[in-house]
């Protein structure tokens, strides 16, 4: 199957485009699913799509641009992490149930050290992918023994649980050894794009709905959009939108971007998501400061993007040094 | 002058150290525990001559010099008590209006209620006048003794709290727009007003929107003539001599402390980067604390200028995100899970996104960055004002 | 199609191993040098059928496609080779100009002589007239077969060396700016043309001012009609397809190493601060190649939007700053120290100091970053333009 | 003797208002010899004028305004250094040479590795100043054994050398043991403080002649000084300006700033400097990028003041370490 970037934003924009800003999480997790989304990198095999990076970068693009809730990243997460064990007698199976919007949930943290935190949804979950540079498996919801912790964030349009498992229990292992180091840099890797395009989509749609807001409002008998200051600003962050969406594309069809290359992608993406939606909040003025109007919901997710997945100091200084070790003479 | 300027700051600090409130940040989780410490420490200030220093000598508590001023809040920052929220438009706003405006009549009537613990708010800003004042809508008119007024105000603080309103509104559609601008004292009891909290992004609420409907306000309770409302409001904007931001400046460079133990907790110590961008942004800090003071004593020498105030305003606005900035980065994924706010806690909580959401409230309130730019570029530098009326251009880009 | 771009690639390399010049680098440190250099190198591309690959089929070494011009660029940024810059005029600005607007006697007489080695300049920017070319002032009044110029041209790009200038003037004082404009091609052996070179502030020299005193121009040397000269010169501005910031960008990318061996040479390996700030920039130097790729693949598919030209220039002009502003910083009081900088040697060669202040010709020539962000608000974002007609404000701020 | 700081900067602008920006060396140098300026921090019991910190702030200040050539901050260090030496015997006659012009010179490198690099007028110099945290000495001018190396900058307002003595010579000491650690200190702090004065007169020169010129210039039928995001550029430089002039002028009456300040005090300045010079020769266009135009002579003595003195990156880290252990709950 083969869709293009535009057909794919096309089909969110029909389905996300009248539901308006951070829709309802159940109704949009159906529709997701219905609309077949989650099968969009499972292979053709296995009843998925085939598509590749760029059209799950158009997706996640698009749930930024919404501000969609629920665990869409991670259950790529998962789908990606099962579709990977090949052996494994249960795979079509949970793949077709995740497919079908059975949650399968994973964290977002972009920490190594093995907690299980910053897990979207996990109190609908049942499933959740423990990822480590020795095992990749899948822990089935259990009655006994685990505990999940809601941890409510500012961004409400993110729901985040801690989950810890009291008995150290295996789960289902998905790879081991070599084999779950590359599924483990392909999962943080995929993690750290899903988050560059939620961002960049987020980005493009609050500098929009503050393009509009100038337009509209006045002050001193003419439109704020008049105002050259206000102007330059705004093509400022038109312009560090384009080049960071110019990269984002770029690396979703690069042969093997390095994990650094995606984390410095993904430093950039929320840089700048979170840039724009400082600057709408500043340029809706007072409106934009109160609980009414939408400039806090991107503002609050910009953030929270921000810190997801590893922040812009690690993976700036991890893009520098690879850098340093690649630039020579 | 310096010796007696140094005996007071010993009385202040003693007195404090008998009054002051503690563990107000701990109890201020709610608006009634809020509202209870902000009225008995004012209480407690006017009590001890503490209240209303900027007050001219005639009223008790007052007379103090503005180096004296300068002296009392230095004090309060160093004994880190409740800013005085609830009560500032009232001795500050309120009270410098009614100095200057008032008939002896009004100030016999309003001045004493504002010792006592009367709250004022001010309804100035409008749904669409916010940083364009003079574009205000909100109707006066005359029938016999009253003015009947209908309109909506925005962004009155502490409004939802408060006991009366210092009102501006337009009485007639003079082609000048500040022409047709009147200044009453409106009673928040009265009949037809509606005050509803702002909800802030970081969940605060201390602005409210005043809804008025066909609100009587009798002809005595108007400030200055027919149509001065402009020149009254100028006097209650201008009635804060610039201890705020020296106050603040001094309250910011004292909560250093919470980034270096974020600095520390994370153990970054070692990190040449983010020791950097900590020096630097002390550095900032102290000279956002000398310009602000550097301000108010060009205030007390009387040299200032147009413009003065908006530098200080600006470089404390863009230091105080610099600041809650550091903190978020520095706070991690840890920074983003909720916290509840302390009402009344200032600028710098240490509740991380809190506090940088709320910072907001100084690049766009009381004047926002743009218009603080606006102000020095034209009155201190003498560029050209904005243009007045224009035409859009053709085909020329 | 894929296969036969890989096929040029294969057989440019080649070629280029074969032909590029070496050590450019080294010796360019004189003007003589620089213009034997550049002359050698564009005569042997011509002769390798690589000059002019933007030029129609019709012509020796044109014919194609953008696409193929993108491989044959890109080889030239992995080689190293000098950038044409001596010839760049004449071969996009005066070449496009004359295949658009030229009458058939005009393109026999003048495009072959440029494969030849004929060097053409602009005189389109005046003292005055800078941002706002529409506002030029440099006349030109017709007395029979010829038209007699008078006036000053600046910032024409190797005016100096150059043979042949394309030449806006006013023919007429309409009131619409733009309907009064003439274009001529001017020989600068006529008499009455003085070239000086402008100093520029890091040494280099590649500009001329032109001074024009009473220049004939025969009749038939002009371009389009008497006039019309607003809409040829559109033509020459837009003659530059997009390649030139592919490959500036390309050469960027290139260029990190420079930056990698400062780092190792102060020993800052390990300082995470400075790890960050240079991940950063490579990371931004690749979304510069990645926009400017982009866009030539909006134009290759016919798909450009006025505006999307600014947003390219604009983030490689930024970039190129910061880059060059890091080595600087790096660089520490050894990039202080005066070193003779490489003519022609292109954005980043290493003499920090000079390749900083060399960045500024990108941020201020051929369209400001200031009017690339009106472009970018008005043409890409729909913002209104700025005012044509205007009074300035009275008392009100 | 008292003078206040206006009384000072008028004096300045009296006696350079004329001479325009860059005079002429020689001539500059005897005029700031004739007016006592050399004579400014000596104790009025060794003939100088007893003036503290904030004179010299001023004079410093009001050099960079004209980009004042020559050694005086090299000299003003030598005689500091000089007047310290309480029981040396030839101390009071060299200090009144030294007042009355003859050169003195000193490193200005911030660097404490105890070469002597970035020394201004080191051709002309008699004595050259040599510190290190165990001994503060004076080197005479060597006929033999002395090498001194012009290191052309590309700022042409200084003119810096390297200098070295082939035999380890003594030279006269001036301080030793504690009282060199001590001095050492206060010579790197003045060292600093003179170049954040520099920079500030620097920076507020070229923001001036930088309005000047956004009134007169037109562009589009208007004087660029109506456009709107130059004016609010301009006004966030004035608002970054008056903030370090602001800390200038409180450092200078502290009672005891530490060196970690006074750098961090120089970083600020010279950060600030460097903006303002680069914001003016963008704004000023195409003449700003030609050598006719003073704008470069600016920006180039703003960058060299960067570097000298120990760089930005120095100074911040060591305001933050400072900070760290002052910020105690």
């Amino acid at each position: 199957m083969s869709l293009t970037r535009a057909e794919l934003q096309d089909a969110a924009r029909k389905a996300f485009g009248e539901t308006g800003l951070a829709p309802d999480a159940e109704q949009s997790w159906a529709l997701i699913a219905d609309l077949g989304w989650l099968m969009m990198s499972v292979p053709e095999a296995l009843e998925g799509l085939g598509l590749g990076a760029v059209a799950a970068g158009a997706i996640h693009s698009e749930f930024g641009r919404v501000l969609m809730p629920g665990p869409a990243i991670a259950q790529m997460l998962a789908i990606e992490a099962l579709a990977a064990a090949d052996t494994l007698a249960v795979r079509d199976e949970l793949i077709a149930r995740a497919m079908a919007g059975e949650v399968m949930t994973a964290s977002l943290s972009g920490a190594v050290d093995g907690r299980l935190t910053c897990v979207p949804d996990a109190d609908r979950a049942s499933q959740f992918l423990i990822v480590s540079d020795a095992r990749v498996s899948l822990m089935p919801r259990a009655d006994a023994g685990m505990k999940v912790t809601p941890r409510e964030t500012w961004d409400r349009t993110r729901r985040l649980f801690d989950v810890t498992f009291e008995h150290n229990a295996d789960g289902l292992v998905l790879a081991e050894g070599a084999a779950a180091l590359a599924l483990a840099e392909r999962l943080r890797a995929q993690l750290l794009f899903a988050l560059a395009g939620d961002s960049l989509g987020g980005a493009d749609a609050i500098l929009q709905l503050t393009v509009d807001y100038l337009m509209v409002r006045r002050q001193f008998d003419r439109p704020l959009a008049m105002f050259q200051a206000l102007k330059h600003r705004v093509a400022d962050m038109k312009t560090v939108l384009s080049a960071t969406e110019a990269l984002f594309w770029a690396r979703a069809s690069a042969p093997a971007p390095s994990l650094a290359d995606m984390g410095a992608l993904k430093a950039n993406a929320t840089t700048v998501y979170r840039a724009i939606a400082e600057e709408a909040v500043q340029l809706h003025g007072g409106i934009g400061l109160t609980m009414e109007h939408h400039c806090h919901l991107f503002l609050k997710r910009a953030m929270l993007n921000c810190a997801l997945g590893g922040d812009a100091d690690r993976w700036e200084e991890a893009a520098g040094r690879q850098m340093l070790a690649q630039a020579v003479a | 002058m310096t010796e007696a300027l140094e005996k007071l700051r010993q009385e202040v600090r003693t007195w404090l150290e008998a009054n002051a409130p503690r563990n107000w940040r701990e109890t201020c989780t709610s608006h009634e525990a809020f509202l209870d410490t902000q009225r008995s420490w004012f209480a407690k200030l006017v009590e001890g001559g503490y209240g209303v220093p900027h007050w001219p000598a005639e009223w008790p508590g007052g007379g103090r010099s503005l180096a004296e001023q300068k002296v009392i809040y230095e004090e309060f920052a160093r004994a880190d008590t409740p800013r005085l929220l609830l009560s500032f438009m009232s001795t500050y706003h309120a009270a410098s209006t009614l100095f200057e405006w008032g008939s002896e009549a009004q100030q016999r009537k309003y001045i004493p209620r504002i010792l006592q613990g009367e709250i004022w708010c001010q309804g100035f800003s409008e749904p669409n006048a916010g940083s364009d004042l003079a574009g205000l809508r909100t109707r006066a008119e005359r029938r016999g003794d009253v003015y009947v007024v209908n309109g909506q105000k925005l962004w009155s603080t502490m409004g939802q709290f408060a006991d009366k309103c210092l009102l501006l509104v337009r009485t007639s559609d003079e082609r000048a727009k500040q022409a047709g601008l009147t200044y009453l004292l409106l009673d928040l009891k009265t009949k037809g007003v509606t005050a509803r909290p702002i909800r802030q992004i970081h969940g605060d609420e201390e602005f409210a929107e005043l809804f008025l409907d066909d609100v009587e306000v009798p002809v005595e309770d108007r400030l200055g003539k027919e149509g001065q409302g402009w020149a009254v409001a100028q006097s209650t904007l201008s009635s804060e001599r610039g201890l705020t931001l020296l106050e603040l400046s001094a309250r910011l460079r004292g909560s250093l402390w919470r980034l270096a133990a974020l600095i520390r907790d994370a153990g970054r110590e070692a990190d040449p980067g983010v020791l950097r961008d900590f020096g630097r942004l002390a550095t900032k800090i102290d000279a956002t604390v000398a310009i602000a003071d550097q301000f108010l004593a060009t205030r007390i020498a009387g040299e200032e200028r147009v413009g003065d105030a908006s530098l200080v305003k600006l470089t404390y606005s863009r230091t105080l995100r610099d600041f809650t900035s550091l903190g978020i980065r520095l706070g991690g994924m840890e920074a983003q899970y909720h916290a509840p706010i302390v009402f009344g806690g200032g600028m710098e909580t240490g509740n991380w996104m809190a506090d940088f959401m709320n910072s907001y409230a100084w690049t766009i309130a009381g004047g926002s960055d743009e218009i603080q730019r606006n102000i020095i570029a034209e009155r201190l530098l003498g560029m050209p004002r904005e243009p007045k009326n224009w035409t859009l251009a053709g085909d020329v880009a």
